[in-house]
């Protein structure tokens, strides 16, 4: 079946990335999470084989591939039992970045694409903050537009790769009278003045850095305005797709490897005189599990390509997100108690499969922003078209 | 995934037509009377809805799954699992496996009037003491000179009464468990079958028949395929069989949310409707999200059964999720209901009735659970 | 256990009741089943027992018992696999007479009440209406006072025991302006002039009648208004205390004879070559399930006895009331499973018991209405005092 | 069911008032540095918190069992999984098994240290081969006619590094399996015992060891109690152990609960605090149901345990549906603070951590539903 979105190429593709992992990240995982960062250079490594660049055009550096060039790198990155390690990347090529490349301005395309598709640069998206949440239309992080520049002042929190990060995209209001149509995106070097930051201190992701942000009276060059003014929230409902759907693929794939993971430690493991994968009940759990994973797959490759269509599936990638997620809190829980005390202890990957897990019915807006969601299209018949 | 042309469509407007004008109005009489009339079998035949797969020769349309499909979900949809199940039953059991498996002379015999709706089949495999294990069946066929003679019961037989023909299930060998099995066609006129209804807590409009073989003769030639092959046959079948549940329980479980949405956008409480309410939004947004997750995936599952691909273990899953999910959904939309949902005047207590079969016919979730934990963990392949 | 509820008279009273009813009614249930109603004879038998009076003073025929003896009625009458068989006392006894002896004036009481101990007589509580469901404040059957009696003009639903039944305690509105304290409770013979009724088609308790009642300008006596005019809210929200707590005795003891039954049944089924209780998945979901009813079960009792020593428990009783009942549901569900095609038959008794379940958490306040109840205490902080 | 009286409720806030002194506002450095102090034990000897169910004679209390009930729920609420879980591994394990079994000699020796805190003790049983399976452990002790030779291994111990003395169960009779074991107690300065810390998801402030004994050498009358009656006192004290987990784990549900309820009442979204979103307030009303009612089972068998009747089933059942309740509490109440649930700053990501091993510890839930459905299908008793 997976004939019907892979082809060869993209099966070749498939073994060289995980041929990269198994060389370069799987072996120094354990560390990175106990320094709490991914080093510069690795990115920069990831960088130089275009792994930042599938979905962006060569004139930037960009491979310019098909969608599912992408969902086979946000797999296999997701099977790495690092979820920390695997969000830089998603963050940086399919949840920040974008915005540039499809509302930017030559010159900022310019200017930042490159970099980052090459690694040299690492990107944040900056939406919440600490008195919003998922409530994105109500920010208070002010763009007051004087002269040449924009002043900001505000603060966000919770952004993902901002601490050791080069510049954000921020989501700010240059109308703070106009509700969402007073919403603009705006690029911040993390460097200027008036901008200071604290990382955060996380269940799990521990080798992600995520970072409470202050802006004080930051000066921003105008030409940083992506797209339009007063356009911000536009592009962040069409954008806030594909974040939604690289978390789904995140999270059958994490569900994937937890259960190889399992599996195998259930072969070995004995107790009361055979190897615990032979009693019923984790045999049926397993089996529970398996057909929940493999149809939330099928399920997710189905939005996937719908997306490669272009077509604007608000409703399919909300509930890709939502069944995706909460799947995997339910196998991370469940495949943690097959380990038995051993699930408990951090020398096995389960426990920081658990940790970076819980995060996923949160972040990219909780499950029960999903629901609300699903809820306004399913319910009320709303639709959504696209900015 | 969509799997349907324009042709397809069209068949389906056909048929949620003809559903609409000659089996809705009457269905709830039927669901008394515990049977569909006979005169509705050949109107359905007449109309091409039956044998859409089979070869035109035996008097079929030579056409693609996605046919079959429709016809099982269409039939789903209009809150009768009976009368689904007596469709189906004949449709994508009886038929199928005589299709499959028969003589090229029975195939001519049976097939053509199968297609018709002048006849119709029941598959009789369960048995009072053997319920999931099918190795462990009892019926006996003897072989003789003139022919087989068989003795025996079955149990759970869906148009087990009132079927013309039935393809039954076994031991040629009594000696072996699953080795031994063989199918055989019996017609209905023959002596020796006993059959008496069951009265089950749902599918009311289907006959679904306790039998009993007291030395039923049958021709040698009414053996299906090669003695001993059955519990191949049946198991090779078991696929499609329970690609077929998993549809109709999805199509159903999509029927009975917008039903209730449909109600829920009427119904008023505390002032405003009650599809106002944050925890039945979530709960609708959670169970849309799970049916149309589910629907997609049996969809990929019976575009790679039409590819050819080996797809048991694929199928077993959807079965097993599909007709959980939709007890899952039935409970929760009879909920929405409040005191209505309990009153059988609304469709929503039949549906949770007829729902509630889903996890037991067919292998029940325990066993669905027994054969993929042997695929995913044991690495068996079937 | 048990002994902090039940002493040894109590244990003698138990013997007695499972004895008559295996006597009286578990040889007859499967034909009053199909019957659509238990004959009223049985009912006399019942009463001259005093089982229908174990809660009420002597003075009026019935027992003067303490709760506990009330609790082992519910439960017995509740394990005999007929919701609609048990309904019936659990409303005359527990749910609408109890108005009269607490609220009533003693013309009322004298009038209705040792009939209704003797079972002579049947009573209903009228509380649902068409419009209105479990939303008792905008109930819009009227009750305007015309010189010495009430002219009521309405409808009600879903009222158990009404359709055979001899009267109703009816909920009114007295004063339709004036919201909750407009709310009356009337004394209505079912046999009064103007008053039609329909008998309702359920998915389950079939041998229960359960109707559809229309009031056309039905004449009322003014002294069968129960207590004082405008009281009716309080008096109810009091009374549907103790009707929360009988459903949630009803509910778990529902739960331990369906369990019973299962194990006989699954003790003697074989499948696989050996009997179905041997299987581990099986087993596990008894012990889960046996565990999550024991325990149900003593919150329960823990109630009761608040209940006995006068508490008015609103919080408590919805909590028992929410959990039995959806434990209900759930128990229902999986031991239908472990009958297999069998427990599709109606001839085996879990089908009935599937189906009379159901009913559990819609009525007598749906399981969305007891949350409410308590999201109000826990997170508001809000109480309630006894009317 | 109230098991309290007024002189509990003294303990009970003479204890509080003394662990908001004296422990939390130091919890989160023990948490980061792995373990707690030494000193902190003496103070709550001092107070007369350890040993409360134990004999003057021996420098307990002599109290009855609600004192052990209020130890466990006041330490199980200032979150720290892994300061109740050293707490409760020496007061209602070592000690306990200590004062049951213990000859007069041993508990004179070390129980009245042990109630001061100026000495404390763990449980050593589970293997790294054996698991929940305590019958199949290897740890052997060889009588000599000097004393015993222990050997073996041991992991998962509660206090495994730095206590004091270990009651360690090993094997006198390798031929046998659960017929074979005894119980020594080892102090921590006879030479051949290593321990090393663990790296756990959490239960941080607690030091968790694995163990190893290499020709640990020990007296006679180090034996507790009778030669390989180990296994049955192991059995025996079960019931406590698991009703110690179980009232644990409410208690921090509770906790966590009335957290989430603060920080709901103050954080807005969308322009209402959000304890006004109505599908949150269901879901608190369901928890807040769940948890009034496994507490008030749990103090019921508390009474009965006090009362002497047999509740191995019960404790069983208790420790079963508490911890699974604590896990349901602790995911839906992190749910409950958005991207703040997911930061170390706020109470709740500990919580969660913690509350993760309580299905996993002390026997799993698998474990007691195998011993669950012994009792209740196969009417096995204990």
């Amino acid at each position: 079946m997976d004939a019907y979105y892979f082809n060869e190429e993209h099966q070749l593709f498939r073994q060289s990335i995980r041929d990269f992992l198994k060389k370069e990240a799987l072996p120094n995982i354990e560390q990175w999470e106990k320094e709490g960062r991914t080093p510069r250079a690795f990115w920069q490594k990831f960088g130089e084989m275009g792994y930042l660049g599938l979905n962006f055009p060569e004139k930037y550096g960009g491979l310019d591939l098909d969608f599912f060039y992408s969902v086979i790198l946000i797999e296999e990155i997701s099977k790495c039992f690092s979820g920390g390690f695997a969000i830089l990347p998603m963050v940086q090529s399919y949840m920040s970045t974008p915005y540039i490349l499809h509302h930017g301005s030559e010159a900022l395309k310019q200017k930042y694409l490159p970099d980052a598709i090459a690694g040299k640069k690492v990107a944040s998206i900056a939406i919440s903050e600490p008195g919003a949440g998922s409530d994105a239309m109500n920010i208070q992080t002010k763009a007051i537009k004087s002269g040449d520049h924009y002043v900001v002042n505000g603060s966000k929190t919770f952004i993902t790769n901002a601490y050791y990060g080069d510049f954000l995209i921020a989501v700010v209001k240059t109308d703070p009278e106009a509700g969402a149509n007073g919403i603009s995106l705006l690029v911040i070097d993390n460097k200027s003045e008036g901008v200071s930051m604290r990382k955060l201190n996380k269940l799990g992701w521990h080798c992600s850095d995520t970072a409470e942000i202050n802006f004080d009276d930051v000066k921003v060059p105008a030409e940083n305005l992506i797209g339009d003014e007063g356009m911000g929230f536009y592009y962040l409902m069409g954008g806030l797709q594909l974040e939604r759907l690289v978390a789904a693929v995140g999270a059958f794939a994490g569900c994937e490897s937890a259960l190889q993971y399992s599996l195998q430690y259930m072969s070995e493991r004995k107790a009361f005189g055979r190897s615990i994968n032979k009693f019923q009940v984790l045999r049926h759990r397993i089996a529970q599990m398996a057909s929940e994973i493999e149809a939330n797959k099928y399920f997710t490759y189905h939005c996937c390509k719908l997306h490669q269509e272009g077509a604007y599936v608000v409703k399919e990638c909300s509930m890709a997100k939502l069944l995706g997620t909460e799947l995997a809190n339910k196998v991370a829980t469940e495949c943690l108690q097959f380990f038995g005390g051993y699930g408990y202890m951090e020398d096995y990957k389960m426990a920081r499969f658990f940790r970076d897990s819980r995060i996923g019915t949160i972040g990219g807006g909780t499950s029960e922003v999903m629901r609300e969601i699903i809820a306004k299209m399913v319910i009320d018949g709303q639709e959504y078209d696209e900015a | 995934m969509n799997i349907f042309r324009e042709e397809h469509h069209l068949f389906r407007t056909a048929l949620r037509d003809f559903l609409q004008r000659e089996v809705v109005p009457y269905i709830d009489d039927w669901e008394s009377e515990g049977q569909i009339p006979r005169s509705i079998w050949s109107k359905f035949g007449n109309m091409g809805f039956l044998g859409t797969t089979i070869a035109p020769k035996y008097g079929g349309s030579g056409l693609d799954f996605p046919y079959q499909v429709i016809l099982t979900e269409e039939t789903s949809k209009i809150n009768s699992g009976g009368f689904s199940a007596a469709v189906v039953g004949h449709d994508a059991l009886a038929m199928v496996y005589l299709n499959k498996f028969g003589s090229t002379r029975l195939k001519e015999q049976f097939l053509p009037a199968s297609c018709m709706g002048q006849s119709f089949g029941c598959l009789a495999v369960t048995e009072p003491h053997a319920g999931s294990d099918v190795a462990s069946i009892r019926t006996s066929a003897k072989k003789t000179a003139q022919g087989y003679v068989i003795n025996g019961s079955k149990t759970f037989i869906t148009n087990g009464v009132l079927s013309d023909y039935l393809i039954v299930a076994a031991k040629t060998d009594l000696d072996q468990q699953s080795a031994g099995i063989s199918l055989f066609l019996l017609n209905r006129t023959i002596p020796g079958i006993q059959a008496s209804a069951l009265n089950k807590l749902g599918w009311k409009a289907s006959d679904t028949a306790e039998l009993s073989f007291q030395d039923v003769f049958i021709p040698h030639e009414h053996l299906i395929g090669e003695e001993n092959m059955g519990f191949y046959y049946i198991m090779q079948n078991f696929a499609l069989e329970r690609l077929i549940l998993a549809i109709g329980a999805i199509a159903a479980s999509q029927y009975a949310l917008e039903y209730s949405l449909q109600y829920m956008s009427q119904r008023k409480a505390f002032g405003r409707s009650i599809n106002k309410f944050q925890v039945l939004r979530h709960r609708i947004a959670q169970l849309a999200s799970q049916i149309e997750l589910q629907k997609t995936y049996n969809y990929t599952i019976c575009k790679a059964f039409d590819d050819g691909h080996n797809v048991v273990q694929q199928c077993a899953m959807a079965k097993l999720m599909s007709t959980e999910l939709s007890d899952k959904v039935m409970t929760e939309c009879l909920q929405f209901f409040g005191g209505y949902g309990y009153m059988e005047d609304y469709k929503i207590a039949r549906m949770f009735r007829d729902s509630r079969l889903g996890t037991i016919g067919g292998g029940t979730s325990e066993i669905m659970r027994e054969l993929i934990a042997k695929m995913v963990i044991d690495k068996v392949k079937y």
